[in-house]
């Protein structure tokens, strides 16, 4: 079957900082990528060229086969590409529920001009995956009120509201205190395990944090001043010795 | 509010006997005596509530001053006219090809000019100038660094109404002081510093230049749309260069 | 009379007004803030307050000597006319419902003076309008409870003509420059058809259209200057004239062309040696410095000038006139149904085609039917006296009503196009 | 949605006939409040997208206009039908710049809108076909064919009034309930977390607008049919600014907070001139600054608290 996501060779220049230098990556349904570099090493970039946010100067981005590197976020959000924030982007003044049904409503076919938004399917459908992601009690608070470590969570699930076909997570865990990680990326991935299409959604995500990478990667690619610097099994990219020098400076 | 107070800094000057050269003098102290009474008063009393609020709210707070404003510059002055013809004859005419121009006019050029570059230079190269604007750019960063934020806003803001006013006097002497002239300078403000984009002083000189061309080409090429010229300049811009001419550009978000 | 307001959270709900004893109630509008207050709003107010205290008081000289309207007190109620067509149609509905007021004088805007008729004429309660001059009041609708003690502003311009034929003044080409609105537009239309009547062959050039309030005219003067004509004819009028004339004296305009104003005569006491001598002007009727000796006229003048020392211009004589016609209406009206206020109807019908004096002479309500006005106009030219320090008008030139004034019945740009037919002058 | 329909219609039968109870100067002064009010329901549409917009005297005199013309020239006279080719044509004017102006945001889409509206002014001051700055009178609509009684004209128009705005205001309630509606506020607050979402914030934005002109035209014709003449300064930048002001008032939580703050405005404006024929200006002022002052989230947030 045809990669879920295939970049070719893409290459990505701002005023000569390189952002991005013949990266080619295939990623099948059901994988687990873990996106490794320093600040800078080009990782949001590559999100950013995949969601469509950026366009890329050389190279080329396929979603089950189909070239859409010209398209816009919204298209490519369209085909089931989803993306959650290293900064939650949420809408602060409306609550955990509506956050959940603007998303719902967003990905939805038309917008209608009369239907409610808040009917008993939808709130019925919108709490059933806050509870997938634990945030079930907090469905009527206003997200303002919200601590980072829930926001966080909010912002991931907004993304799965339409079940996804690949998922690009985008530092899950940055600004979560050290206890909150595991538990918080152990409900991710059930909440994602249980979201999924047949096939099981692919699933990439950027982290520095290593201990997380190894558990939840099945896969890691490392990048470098733009360059895809190693991808294969969390264990022997880790190992590389340019990986150590460069990325994770002999952490392990 | 700066035209009255002219007025009367004049016919002050005049009756105490300056020689008629002085009325000059008259109309930049009619200007510093608006400034210093208006701008603590509308600053502090009522401005200093909406900072950081929705900018369109400020829009109507100036618009409800701008009503008040009417009314109380008729109760103090009265309805009847004014004139302020003193200043308007010291430079005496020019002879321009066969066009006859009167000295003020050029005259005025120069004074636009020079405040112009004053506040381009005071603003850029000054210590103050530095002070200001990092407290444009975020108000919060610069009292960190021990700005007193809320005295420089009430410095910035008083020296704009110090412009505004010398705008109103220095137009006094060719106009009729009289209730109804403030009307026509709102929206023609709002089209100059739009077109020149917020904030930047380049901006406002260009915008202003705009307008004035936009307005006198109008004039001389098909009069009947002097009356909108301005406002097709203006939409026409804003279609080009959303943001105006000369909007610094804006940090990425994500 | 205490007036009673309940504040209620709903809205607020004017009780009625306790009236002690019978009095005339009339509502008088005009400009009390805005560009036009200057030069017609505030004076006529002015005039209006001087001559209703003189009535209630029954100092007017006779045949206006009873006290207030028929020995009945006249009770003043002052509107500002500022705020555009819209505001006014409300206020004037509360001036009739709410404040119960048995007449309304008022209105120099046109576009208020379009807007309020209708209204007048849907609720059956008496107006008239004393200032504004757009003919297309009773050309383009048909009232009977609204009435028009003013000529319309059509005779201005046909008076300018004739005086400049009379004086043969030269008129080879015409340069023009009104204001960008209605009353612009109609006043250069009517000099332009009665210039082509009377100079055939004389070229129109430049044609400035500057914006209402524009105040600066740096531009267009520079573009009358570029191409000099004979004649530059203008109906700017209050605080854009004075700044017209501010800017033009020093740039020699007055001496390189003969100025023509069809409506100048207020801004001569505000600019007095800073009006350039020789200046042609009209005043909308026989007014202020035009206006013809009379008893009536000597005891005008002296009222207004004690009261606001400063003689009266046109907008105080347009009210006057009003007053005086109204005050003879309501005192006729009041002979017929035996001393009772008269009803807006029975106002009508003593109105309607009356002729009374006024200060600046024979006023007749001999046009639509009774419902317009037409009166005699005068046109002179400025010179300024250093003695007196203040510009007086000289070689002035009356022109009777029927001289200027289209005939009944017949459009007043139509009359100037057929050449002025079935006029009587002199 | 059934209790919306149900509340509206209800409010509306109440006001019909509170209108028999009132004097005739408080029936006009609720009309012109209930047909501005609509207009400024249009701005409170577009605040809920986060923008506000300063030239909404474009669409009210391009409904006023519309009406007017179908009236004097066309012998339409139909009340109803004229309100919605009022909002019909409004809609038309604007939709050519919906899509540009759909980019715009703060204190831009607000100058734009308004140097649209007095390019509107200028080109209506200048056309004597259509009165120049004089404007025109209308004759008086008719209702459903019949002629309206000169006694009558005033509680007519009133229900008129009240029956237009009270379904434009049940279908402006149903708006902001929809799934649209709540992408409007999302739209608000963070528009490129909805464009990642998947839908197209310029087209929302643009169908905003679009909705915001029909309320504005619609609000133009009751307001030419109960005023009887029409003139350029509908489109003036002082009439836009009053609009702005009101939906500033309303707040944009609620449907009713339009009207009440229209409501109010009109109250202040008319009793300020009969007691302060000198300084209305400044009693208006004033009221406008205590209001800003006190109501920042507007008289909705009072109904809503």
């Amino acid at each position: 079957m045809s990669p879920v996501l295939s970049a070719k060779s893409l290459s990505k220049h701002f005023d000569g900082v390189v952002a991005a230098e013949a990266v080619t990556i295939a990623v099948a349904a059901g994988e687990r990528v873990g996106l490794i570099g320093s600040n800078g090493a080009g990782k949001t970039t590559f999100v950013n060229l995949i969601t469509g946010y950026l366009k890329p100067d050389a190279g080329a981005i396929e979603l089950d086969g189909r070239d859409v590197t010209a398209l816009g976020p919204r298209e490519i959000e369209r085909l089931g590409v989803a993306r959650s924030f290293q900064i939650p982007q949420l809408c602060a003044e409306m609550n955990v529920l509506d956050n959940i049904l603007v998303a719902a409503a967003c990905g939805g076919e038309a917008l209608s001009f009369w239907q409610p938004a808040h009917t008993a399917q939808t709130r019925e459908r919108a709490l059933a995956l806050l509870e997938r992601f634990a945030l079930g009690a907090h469905a009527e608070r206003r997200v303002a009120e919200l601590p980072g470590g829930i926001r966080k969570l909010l912002d991931i699930a907004m993304s799965l509201t339409r079940r996804p076909r690949l998922l690009l997570l985008d530092e899950p865990t940055s600004g979560v205190s050290v206890e909150e990680k595991f538990p918080m990326m152990e409900t991710v991935m059930a909440a994602i395990a249980g979201e999924t299409h047949s096939e099981g959604t692919a699933v990439l995500f950027v982290e520095h944090d290593m201990e997380i990478v190894t558990r939840y990667a099945s896969r890691v690619v490392a990048f470098y001043s733009g360059r895809v610097l190693a991808d294969g099994a969390p264990a022997t990219v880790l190992a590389d010795a340019d990986v150590r020098r460069h990325v994770t400076g002999g952490q392990i | 509010m700066g035209a009255y107070a002219a007025a009367s800094f004049v016919a002050w000057f005049a009756a105490a006997g300056f020689a008629p050269w002085m009325s000059i003098i008259a109309l930049f102290m009619a200007s510093v005596a608006v400034a210093a009474l208006l701008a603590p008063l509308v600053e502090r009393g009522l401005l200093r509530v909406f900072y950081g609020r929705d900018e369109v709210l400020l829009v109507l707070v100036t618009y409800a001053l701008f009503l008040i404003l009417e009314d109380a510059t008729k109760l103090i002055w009265g309805a009847n006219p004014y004139f302020v013809s003193a200043p308007y004859a010291l430079f005496g005419n020019v002879q321009v090809g066969e066009q006859a121009y009167v000295g003020y006019d050029f005259a005025l050029v120069v004074v636009a000019a020079v405040c112009g570059i004053g506040v381009w230079w005071g603003l850029n190269r000054t210590r103050i100038g530095k002070v200001v604007l990092a407290v444009i750019h975020s108000a919060e960063v610069a009292s960190s660094m021990g700005v007193n934020v809320s005295r420089v806003y009430t410095f910035a803001f008083m020296f704009g109404i110090f412009l505004a006013a010398l705008g109103g006097a220095l137009t006094a002497p060719m106009i009729s002081v009289q209730p109804g002239v403030s009307v026509s300078v709102v929206i023609v403000s709002f089209a100059v510093v739009i077109i020149g984009g917020l904030g930047s002083i380049e901006g406002a000189a260009i915008g202003a230049l705009i307008v004035g061309l936009a307005r006198a080409l109008a004039v001389h090429t098909w009069p009947p749309a002097e009356l909108f010229s301005i406002y097709l300049a203006m939409a026409i811009v804003l279609v080009f260069r959303p943001e105006g001419l000369f909007l610094r550009v804006k940090a990425r978000r994500i | 009379m205490k007036r009673i307001e309940a504040l209620l959270i709903g809205g607020l709900f004017a009780a009625g007004s306790a009236c002690a004893q019978e009095t005339f109630k009339l509502g008088v509008v005009s400009f009390l803030s805005g560009s036009a207050a200057e030069s017609f709003g505030v004076p006529a107010v002015n005039g209006a307050k001087a001559v209703i205290e003189a009535f209630n008081k029954g100092q007017a000289p006779a045949p206006y000597n009873k006290v207030g309207f028929g020995g009945v007190r006249i009770e003043p109620v002052y509107v500002d006319e500022n705020g555009g067509a819209t505001k006014q149609v409300q206020e004037l509905r509360n001036l009739y419902d709410r404040d119960k007021v048995d007449a309304v004088v008022g209105y120099v805007g046109s576009g208020d003076c379009l807007a309020v008729a209708p209204v007048a004429e849907e609720m059956k309660k008496f107006l008239i309008l004393y200032d504004c001059g757009t003919p297309r009041i009773f050309e383009d609708g048909k009232y009977s409870y609204v009435f028009r003690t003013a000529s319309h502003a059509v005779m201005d311009n046909v008076a300018l003509a004739r005086y400049l034929k009379a004086r043969s003044i030269k008129a080879g080409s015409i340069n023009y420059i009104n204001q960008d609105y209605a009353w612009g537009h109609d006043s250069r239309n009517d000099f332009k058809a009665a210039a082509a009547q009377l100079f055939p062959g004389s070229k129109a050039q430049t044609d400035l259209l500057p914006k209402f309030g524009a105040g600066q005219y740096g531009t267009e003067i520079s573009a009358l200057l570029a191409q000099p004509a004979d004649l530059t004819h203008t109906s700017l009028w209050g605080g854009d004239l004075q700044a017209f004339v501010l800017q033009a004296g020093p740039r020699d305009l007055f001496k390189r062309t003969q100025v023509v104003i069809s409506a100048g005569d207020h801004v001569l006491p505000g600019l007095g040696d800073k009006m350039p001598d020789g200046v042609i002007l009209g005043a909308r009727g026989a007014y202020g410095l035009m206006s013809p000796k009379s008893a009536l006229n000597d005891w005008w003048w002296k009222l207004y000038e004690d009261a606001n020392k400063v003689y009266p211009v046109q907008a105080p004589y347009r009210m006057v006139q009003s007053l005086l016609g109204l005050k003879l209406a309501v005192e006729k009206a009041m002979v017929a149904n035996g001393g009772k206020k008269p009803s807006p109807e029975q106002l009508a019908a003593a109105l309607k085609g009356s002729e009374w004096e006024s200060p600046a002479g024979r006023i007749r309500m001999n046009l639509a039917d009774g419902h317009q006005a037409t009166q005699d106009t005068a046109i002179g030219r400025t010179k300024y006296d250093a003695a007196k320090k203040m510009v007086t008008l000289v070689d002035i030139q009356r022109f009777p009503a029927d001289c200027v004034n289209p005939p009944p019945g017949v459009k007043g740009e139509d009359w100037i196009k057929g050449g002025f037919a079935g006029a009587k002058c002199p | 949605m059934k209790r919306t329909v149900w509340f509206g219609v209800s409010l509306v039968v109440i006001f019909l006939i509170a209108g028999l109870l009132l004097p005739k100067w408080l029936l006009f002064l609720c009309t012109m409040a209930a047909a501005n009010g609509v207009v400024s329901l249009g701005i409170v549409l577009l605040m809920r997208g986060g923008v506000v917009s300063f030239g909404q005297g474009l669409v009210f005199a391009a409904g006023g206009y519309a009406a007017a013309l179908l009236s004097n020239k066309l012998g339409v006279t139909d009340a109803l039908l004229l309100t919605a080719a009022g909002g019909a044509a409004a809609v038309l004017m604007t939709a050519p710049f919906a899509v540009l102006l759909a980019r715009y945001r703060g204190i831009f889409f607000a100058m734009l809108t308004l140097a649209l509206s007095m390019v509107l002014y200028g080109v209506l001051v200048k056309m004597d076909a259509l009165g120049g700055s004089d404007g025109f009178t209308m004759s008086r609509p008719t209702l459903l064919g019949m002629k309206i009684a000169d006694a009558w004209s005033g509680y007519v128009l009133y229900s008129i009034a009240v029956v237009a705005t009270g379904l434009l205001s049940i279908g402006a309630r149903i708006y902001f309930d929809s799934s649209r509606g709540l992408v409007s506020l999302a739209i608000r607050e963070n528009e490129l977390r909805v464009e990642y979402l998947g839908a197209s914030v310029t087209r929302v934005m643009a169908a905003n607008f679009l909705l915001a002109a029909f309320l504005g035209g619609a609000g133009g014709a009751l307001a030419i049919m109960a005023l009887g003449h029409i003139e350029p300064n509908f489109s003036y930048w002082t009439t836009s600014g009053e609009f702005v002001f009101v939906a500033i008032l309303a707040g944009h939580t609620g449907v009713l907070g339009a009207f009440a703050a229209s409501f109010v405005l009109e109250l202040v404006r008319s009793f300020s001139s009969s007691y302060f024929p000198n300084t209305w200006q400044m009693a208006l002022g004033i009221f406008l600054l205590i209001v800003i002052r006190f109501f920042p989230r507007g008289l909705g947030s009072l109904i809503k608290k």
